[in-house]
């Protein structure tokens, strides 16, 4: 009786384990709908945000009391700091300042992006570190998930609202204040990934290679947090544009000279029922761009994370 | 189930089916006609108007308390609970008899040592009040109808003072109240006015309510200002505390959640102007005026040719448009007292008045500004001055100023100006607020005349002895036209040293229900004559 | 289960501590001078500096947060700066708003939430799914005040079904109360919808892919009886989580609703309070939010045992 | 005899984009009642697929493109859901493989028998629970009334199969599809769970298609065996025919990578040097929390064994016995709370992490699942370099023994540069083998290496640990469930139930004249032991 050979039939079992062959992440990631629509609407704000004093605008804090609630697409004019007075489209009308709505939404998306980005980066930096250590030092565990617990306890919009209240609001305090409630839910995620992650046979293995805990942690271990932190940071970055927009609502946001579009919207409520398109130009760039972040987070968790869906 | 039980049942369902549906929209409201809820314009949070000079506070004073004098609406003190007085000829003893009737919530007849008890309090934190009291040797009660005041030497403002319609108004308490210390609140809410604090119903940022006071015998006059008879036509007056978003308030007015807002935001005036249902009833012949305070303490402001630039870049018509914007609520007024009461005239006024932005910028090319920047502190919850900062930035900078706009509440602008800190250390240079005319009328009551430096009653800290010297024979002084006089010299004096920047007067409208009458001049927000049909 | 209630209950105990450092730290470290802002308008800085030592806030900030500890253990949250009056009062009158809408958010947010969910993950994939999907991230992305002034715009002004601000507490009638209520829950309870639903949606989903669904159809069961019985059942867990968590972030939405609604409740309060530096009653509110925090934390880890019998503490 | 189930020339398509068109295609075949046919392959082979296609049950991107099935000559292939799930539990029945998660764990059993009569059954609630009781005692669990009411996690594996066989077979069906049903199971469990299925089976005529792919189970239990082959039936016989007299030669192959419960025989050097030694080595994890009481679990206990130089010891037990708590304390994963561990001599046992730095390197593990072993985000290259640069070695030097290790473990060097993901599960394992040995170990642990993988590749794999086992003279601890791959292994042997080493000795004789009485029970209760697979 001939020997089959083995060896063909291991050729074989690779070819079907091609069937559960997964591509790299980042090919999935591209092709993604979610994630292309996402990214596609965020570069254009991006565009707007750093060509803003090209596209049509004037000075978004110049005002002039004579072309007070303009409509949108009227003409008027307004004051330059020199002096000067120039005619001026107001493309989505004016305030009651008589300020040119379409150059303050314009020049509001550098606001929002900024604080949505810095929020999210802060609040990650912050949680990494901390996570980091409550899921690999044991002893440090305990009291520093206490206080994350603490301050998870006490609702995020009542700290921001309090810290800039009491702080001078600018875009500096506005950013710590929004990404400090968020500082205990990365933590939590970091550690529970930690503690997951520390389980795998694989970093068991690197630890029987006689790696030393240091390279574990980073080279193993963070590694392999980056995509359930990357969707994290994509809904903290939303957030953190609804929250900034929120406190500028509430009039403990930053300063009403620094355009935003919470701000905007924050003067054009007074008016709602006459002038809606204080609140609504603005209140479409705001929705767009969140929409946009959390689309593309969605679409990074179903392709980076797919586990992620129930932790929202 | 029994029929009757199986009836109620569905009653019920249908009463709240019917409710939720909002069909029987007020179903739930008691006695509609004979409550009147009113929109005030800030949340009530002190009780005490002597304790505080918040015009919430005192308009609540007027709800529930009476004062011996009253201010009309020609401006002319009147007898309120005084029935007569008399001087003597020394002009140094005054002695008032109450009018009869008078009697406190708790039943209590007022006596005069209740009202020397109540003008002692008042005398030490009131600023017109302290003025009188630096002249009063001493009060008696020599009959329980009448009180008497001894002057040290004679005093031209003792009626000014005791009928003085703003804050502090001479709100006369039961004198085992009017006993507390000046700087401790009270904690009993018992007057003698037209209504009754209904204190279990009190709701910090919710709602007030004040009840009918039964007892109250009005004056025959009609009612005029804070003086007059004070009738009430309602049984129940409701404080909206919660309400405070524009929009809403207007929206609630239209659909006749509220009866009246006491102070419309300007935005709305076009829309409550155009609605058939509602009315801007008239209730004030004294504008507000805006003001724009300098600290006097710290660079630039400590220069005064720094302030006399500033003088010149601010006038007054881009102040106004911006914030006000409705042309017939506002008017330039070149006084730094208000414009159409005895002492309003331009005198000194020029470098405002006649000046443009080429100017300032001269003036402040001269005066050695080193570009320190300008911290102008803007409240951001405020929408009556909201817009005043931004104005003033935009100009100040147009001028040649480096301005730091920072935008805090006001609650934040109210403790930080009382700081004598430099900028660096969480100081300020300017804010903006807003003056009821009758606070500012007269060099007295005008507290950013006040120039004693450090010692001044009012934030900004102004000094210059000259003006001083000036404040005090203006106190002294007893005729009419010297007083006048006195007042030319010692505006124009302010001008010269740019104590502050007047921007302009404006009404603010208060908007109501087409079905509420009887609005009358009170030059406050006073609440009584009302009729809802 | 007894052993795990007190263990959990003495456990919240160091988490309302640390809440409370935190919360005093944050305050008295930062500027804002409330003596000032009761003086008033015309005080002048002598009367301030009285003020402010009548407050007690003229001594050492470790003074200060023991006097106010003391105070607190002993059932006092002292005296509001700003109302003069005990802040156990002040909340007291401000917390039936607040319960008010909060319950009727939730109840509206699962009630509409859940079934949505179950039924997108049952038609994954498909035009219902995708609808709700999209109205789950839409509802996400837009700001709660916006949307209230929309509501309010069209129902209450356009169609005048509904009044347009303010609170009539339940014992002045059910009708009146659910007629204030009703279109500020809705508001507020969009963005649970949208929370609730995508989790249940995954959660569903996920126990769908189940061995234990898989044997449910293979019994020949109907598929409603397997969504429910068998999937919804099983994604209880996660659901009874988020649902902990939303009625948590259910307060920040709370003081945004309030403002735009005139609603007297405790978000007002705290943001009244926090703009007129009342610290004692910012530390009571928060202490209370933190406080219900953490019992409807412990609630929801209770609804584990009654949701999945495998949990036994 | 009718034939309860015929599947002609059955075709199931894959989505596309797969890497073959068909899950399963031209498949053909016939259940008579009161027979067991087998369906057998490795995984990917399509004979699950097979068995959902016949209940109705594939998910929307299988679609069944040609082919009939009948069930009692009824043609099911396309019919409505609705007559679908009226034959399910009542003419079809499916038990599935993982008793745990085949069960809804917030139901107890008996609500979820009770599902199956309400469905399919008009009866009064007296007369389902006597159903249910009855049907309870049928499948023998002991204590019927206490199981109604019990969930699933209260019950041993063994008994939520039990409660899968009773809920399937509670209406009598004519078929019943086992698919992999004791694949999950403890040795012992799955010789009851099997004689179960066979005598319900014969008692009740009922038809079985019985998917597994295990070769002793099939000698254990089949009437006929059906091969499947990437999809296609590649052979069709009686059991008798096919495990003796293979046709194919796939079939020949798997039968032949199947290892003989037959000890190999070598000679074993009696004097070679101890590289590792235990004694009475013991793990106690405690259970603490601040009011419950306070459990103990003992994990392992009084363990006392030895690792010559060249020679493998196997550790063979159930689950839960211990034996993998032995592997990590050996590795120092986790730490001892008794005994010492010698390693050269000296006792690691207790050593802090910088001492026992030097001492890992000679002890290496190969874990059992390859596809959590591998750091999804590093290289092959990174894997496999990552030891010998954490001790000191060059880089340079460090990558050509990497290369050199892969053509150990018969890879192309060339795959170094590329990510797990892109391997199978045998190649993933080959490489972690090549990550350990990267180290030159003294000592190799394989902690049921071969246990996740296809028997085909299993032989390879096991081939390869032996032959550099030979070639480096290295001492290995052999972790594994499988008798028969301990049988082809190990020099010794230790059997471990319940935390303790019941038996150690020699693999011939453990294996030849087990002495305790669970070593006994063990090995009756392997599958297939009293049959003679064709030779490889």
């Amino acid at each position: 009786m001939e020997t089959p050979d083995a060896r063909q039939y291991e050729a074989l079992s690779v070819e079907s384990a091609a069937v559960v062959r997964r591509e790299s992440a980042w090919q999935r990631v591209k092709r993604n709908w979610s994630v292309r629509i996402g990214g596609a609407v965020l570069v254009v704000l991006l565009l707007v945000a750093l060509i803003a004093p090209f596209l049509g605008t004037v000075d978004p804090t110049l005002f002039d009391a004579a072309s007070r609630d303009l409509l949108p697409g009227q003409a008027g004019e307004i004051t330059t700091l020199e002096g000067e007075t120039v005619k001026h489209s107001f493309l989505m009308g004016s305030d009651s300042f008589g300020r040119d709505i379409y150059s303050r939404v314009v020049y509001g998306t550098r606001v929002s992006l900024i604080v949505g980005v810095a929020t999210a980066l802060l609040a990650l930096a912050f949680g990494i570190v901390l996570g980091l250590s409550a899921g690999y030092l044991r002893w440090l565990d305990g009291i520093l998930m206490r206080v994350m617990d603490g301050i998870m306890a006490i609702p995020a919009i009542l700290i921001a609202i309090s810290l800039v209240a009491m702080w001078k609001g600018s875009l500096l305090t506005v950013v710590i204040a929004i990404a400090i409630p968020e500082i205990p839910r990365v933590t939590r995620l970091v550690r529970s990934l930690v503690l997951t992650i520390r389980e795998e046979p694989y970093v068991e293995a690197a630890l029987s290679l006689g790696t030393p805990t240091w390279k574990i942690m980073f080279s193993h271990i963070l590694p392999n947090t980056v995509a359930p932190l990357v969707v994290q940071g994509t809904y903290i970055c939303a957030a953190g544009i609804l929250t900034e927009a929120i406190l500028s609502f509430l009039g403990v946001g930053l300063p009403p000279d620094i355009p935003t579009w919470g701000n905007v919207m924050a003067e054009g409520r007074a008016q709602f029922n006459e002038y809606p398109h204080n609140i609504f130009f603005p209140g479409i760039f705001l929705a767009a761009t969140v929409l946009a972040v959390n689309i593309l987070g969605d679409g990074l968790r179903d392709t980076l994370d797919p586990k992620m869906a129930k932790r929202v | 189930m029994n029929i009757a039980r199986k009836f109620a049942v569905i009653a019920a369902v249908t009463a709240s089916a019917a409710a939720i549906s909002g069909l029987s929209f007020n179903s739930a409201a008691q006695d509609d006609a004979k409550v009147l809820r009113i929109v005030p314009h800030s949340n009530l949070a002190i009780l005490d108007p002597i304790w505080t000079t918040a015009y919430m506070s005192r308009n609540h004073g007027y709800m529930i308390y009476d004062t011996p004098f009253g201010t009309d609406e020609k401006n002319q003190i009147k007898p309120q609970m005084v029935d007569t007085w008399s001087v003597s000829p020394d002009n140094r003893l005054w002695t008032f008899k109450l009018r009869p009737g008078l009697e406190f919530h708790d039943g209590k007849p007022v006596t005069g040592e209740d009202v020397v008890a109540s003008i002692a309090r008042w005398g030490k934190r009131d600023a017109m009040g302290s003025a009188l009291m630096t002249f009063v040797e001493r009060m008696d009660a020599p009959a329980p109808d009448t009180f008497r005041i001894f002057l040290r030497e004679q005093c031209g403002f003792v009626l000014e003072a005791l009928g003085k319609p703003s804050s502090n108004a001479l709100f006369i308490m039961p004198k085992r109240i009017a006993d507390t210390d000046a700087f401790k609140q009270i904690e009993e809410y018992i007057g003698s006015g037209p209504y009754i604090f209904k204190r279990d119903e009190f709701k910090p940022g919710d709602k007030a309510v004040y009840l009918k006071n039964t007892k109250y015998v009005p004056r025959k006059e009609a009612p005029s200002g804070t003086a007059g008879g004070k009738r009430v036509y309602v049984d129940r007056v409701e404080w909206n505390l919660a309400l405070r978003d524009g929009q809403a308030q207007v929206n609630a007015l239209q659909k006749g959640e509220v009866d009246i807002i006491e102070a419309l935001p300007f935005d709305h005036y076009e829309t409550v102007k155009k609605d058939p249902s509602l009315q801007i009833p008239k209730y004030s012949t004294v504008n507000l005026q805006y003001m724009a305070r300098f600290n006097h303490l710290h660079k630039p402001f400590d220069n005064v040719k720094v302030r006399r630039a500033v003088l010149a870049a601010f006038s007054q018509e881009p102040f106004l448009r911006a914030q006000v914007g409705v042309k017939e609520l506002y008017n330039v007024c070149p006084s730094m007292f208000t414009c159409g009461t005895p002492y309003g005239s331009p005198a000194g006024s020029d470098i405002q008045s006649k000046s443009n932005m080429k100017k300032a910028q001269e003036l402040l090319k001269a005066s050695g500004y080193d570009g320190t920047p300008v911290v102008v502190m803007k409240p951001t919850d405020l929408a009556a001055i909201q817009k005043l900062p931004d104005v003033a930035a935009q100009l100040l900078r147009q001028a040649g100023f480096k301005v730091d706009l920072q935008a805090m509440d006001w609650q934040t602008l109210v403790g930080r100006r009382a700081k004598k800190d430099p900028d660096d250390k969480g100081g300020w240079d300017m804010f903006l607020t807003a003056w009821q005319g009758h606070d500012i009328w007269n060099p007295i009551a005008n507290a950013a005349m006040d120039t004693r430096g450090e010692q001044s009653g009012w934030f900004g800290w102004a000094k210059d002895d000259k003006l001083v010297e000036l404040r005090n024979q203006f106190m002294r002084e007893t005729d009419d036209a010297k007083k006048k006089r006195l007042a030319d010299a010692i505006q124009t004096r302010a001008f010269e040293i740019g104590t502050h920047v007047p921007l302009g007067e404006y009404s603010q409208p208060m908007a109501a229900r087409k079905n509420i009458s009887g609005f009358f001049i009170t030059n406050g927000n006073l609440y009584w004559n009302l009729k809802k049909n | 289960m007894y052993a795990f209630l007190a263990r959990r209950l003495l456990a919240t105990i160091p988490v309302l501590a640390i809440v409370a450092v935190l919360v005093f730290l944050m305050l008295r470290l930062t500027p804002g001078d409330p003596a000032a802002i009761l003086a008033g308008d015309a005080a002048n800085t002598e009367q301030i500096a009285q003020i402010r030592a009548g407050l007690g806030l003229d001594r050492p900030v470790p003074v200060q947060f023991m006097i106010w500890l003391g105070n607190m253990l002993s059932g006092d949250l002292g005296e509001s700066f700003y109302y003069k009056m005990k802040v156990t009062a002040l909340i007291g009158q401000r917390i039936e708003p607040t319960l008010s809408l909060a319950a009727l958010t939730i109840a509206i947010a699962v009630l509409t939430a859940v079934p949505l969910g179950v039924l997108a993950a049952w038609r994954f994939g498909g035009w219902f799914d995708r609808a709700l999907m999209g109205f789950a991230v839409m509802g996400f992305s837009v700001p709660v005040f916006v949307l209230a002034y929309i509501l309010i715009w069209i129902v209450s002004l356009k169609l005048g079904w509904l009044p347009v601000q303010g609170y009539r507490r339940i014992a002045d009638g059910f009708g009146p109360w659910l007629q204030h209520l009703i279109l500020p829950s809705i508001t507020l309870s969009v963005i649970y919808i949208a929370l609730i639903a995508r989790v249940t949606r995954a959660s569903v989903l996920e126990t769908l892919g189940e061995d234990y669904i898989r044997t449910a159809r293979a019994k020949g069961l109907r598929e409603a009886r397997v969504l429910v019985r068998h999937a919804l059942a099983n994604a209880a867990v996660p659901i009874a989580t988020i649902i902990g968590i939303g009625i948590a972030l259910l307060i920040g939405g709370v003081v945004v609703t309030e403002s735009v609604y005139a609603i007297p409740g405790l978000g007002r309060l705290t943001v009244d309070a926090v703009l007129a530096r009342d610290f004692p009653t910012i530390q009571g509110v928060i202490l209370l939010f933190s406080l219900f925090y953490v019992l409807i934390n412990l609630l929801v880890d209770l609804s584990y045992v009654i949701l999945d019998p495998r949990i036994r503490y | 005899m009718s034939a309860v189930l015929e599947v002609r020339d059955l075709a199931i398509a894959l989505p596309a984009g797969s890497d073959r068109s068909h899950a399963v295609s031209r498949v053909s075949f016939t259940v008579t009642s009161g027979e067991i046919v087998c369906l057998v392959g490795e995984s990917g082979s399509g004979k699950s697929v097979i068995a959902q296609g016949i209940m109705g049950l594939l998910p929307k991107g299988l679609p069944v493109t040609a082919g009939t099935i009948l069930l009692e000559g009824e043609n099911i292939t396309h019919a409505p859901p609705e007559r679908l799930r009226a034959l399910r539990a009542a003419r079809m029945s499916m038990v599935f493989q993982e008793p745990m998660t085949a069960l809804n764990p917030v139901m107890t059993c008996g609500e979820q028998i009770e599902e199956v009569l309400r469905e399919h059954a008009a009866l009064g609630p007296a007369e389902r629970r006597a159903k249910i009781l009855a049907i309870l005692r049928e499948v023998s669990l002991p204590d019927p009334e206490r199981i109604v009411a019990a969930y699933p996690h209260q019950l041993s594996g063994g008994q939520r199969q039990r409660i899968m066989i009773a809920m399937a077979l509670v209406l009598e069906p004519a078929l019943l599809i086992a698919d992999e049903p004791t694949t999950a199971l403890d040795v012992t469990t799955q010789a009851q769970i099997l004689r179960l299925i066979a005598d319900l089976q014969s008692r009740h005529g009922t038809g079985v298609l019985f998917i597994t792919h295990d070769f002793g189970v099939v000698a254990e239990i089949a009437h006929r065996v059906a091969v499947l082959r990437l999809g296609e039936l590649v052979e069709l016989g009686t059991k008798q025919d096919v495990l003796t007299r293979p046709q194919h030669a796939y079939t020949r192959m798997l039968i032949g990578s199947v290892p003989s419960l037959r000890p190999r025989t070598r000679q074993a050097d009696a004097n070679a040097p101890v590289v590792l030694s235990t004694h009475g080595l013991g793990k106690t994890y405690r259970d603490r929390s601040w009011f419950g009481k306070r459990r103990d679990v003992r994990a392992a206990d009084d363990v006392t064994l030895e690792i010559r130089r060249g020679q493998t010891l196997g550790i063979v037990g159930e689950s839960g016995s211990g034996k993998s708590t032995v592997a990590r304390c050996v590795v120092r994963l986790i730490d001892p709370t008794e005994g010492d561990i010698r390693l050269s001599g000296q006792d690691i046992a207790r050593l802090g992490a910088a001492a026992l730095r030097p001492l890992r390197r000679k002890v290496q593990i190969v874990f059992q699942d390859p596809y959590r072993s591998l750091n999804p985000r590093r290289t092959v290259e990174e894997a496999v370099i990552e030891g010998p640069l954490n001790y000191g070695v060059p880089r340079r030097e460090a990558l050509e023994r990497a290369r050199r290790l892969m053509e150990l473990v018969r890879m192309d060097p060339a795959v170094l540069a590329r990510y797990p993901h892109q391997f199978s599960g045998g190649q993933r394992q080959r490489i972690c083998i090549a990550r350990a040995l990267a180290m030159e170990p003294e000592l190799l642990i394989a902690d049921e290496a071969v246990s996740a993988l296809d028997v085909s590749v299993q032989a390879q794999v096991l081939e390869l640990l032996e032959e550099i086992r030979e070639r480096l003279s290295l001492a290995m601890l052999f972790i594994t469930h499988d008798l028969r791959v301990a049988a082809q292994i190990c020099d010794q042997v230790a059997v471990m139930s319940q935390g303790r080493v019941v038996e150690y000795g020699p693999a011939a004789s453990v294996f030849g004249a087990p002495r305790h009485e669970y070593t006994r029970a063990l090995f009756d209760a392997a599958p297939g032991r009293g049959f003679e697979f064709a030779a490889a």
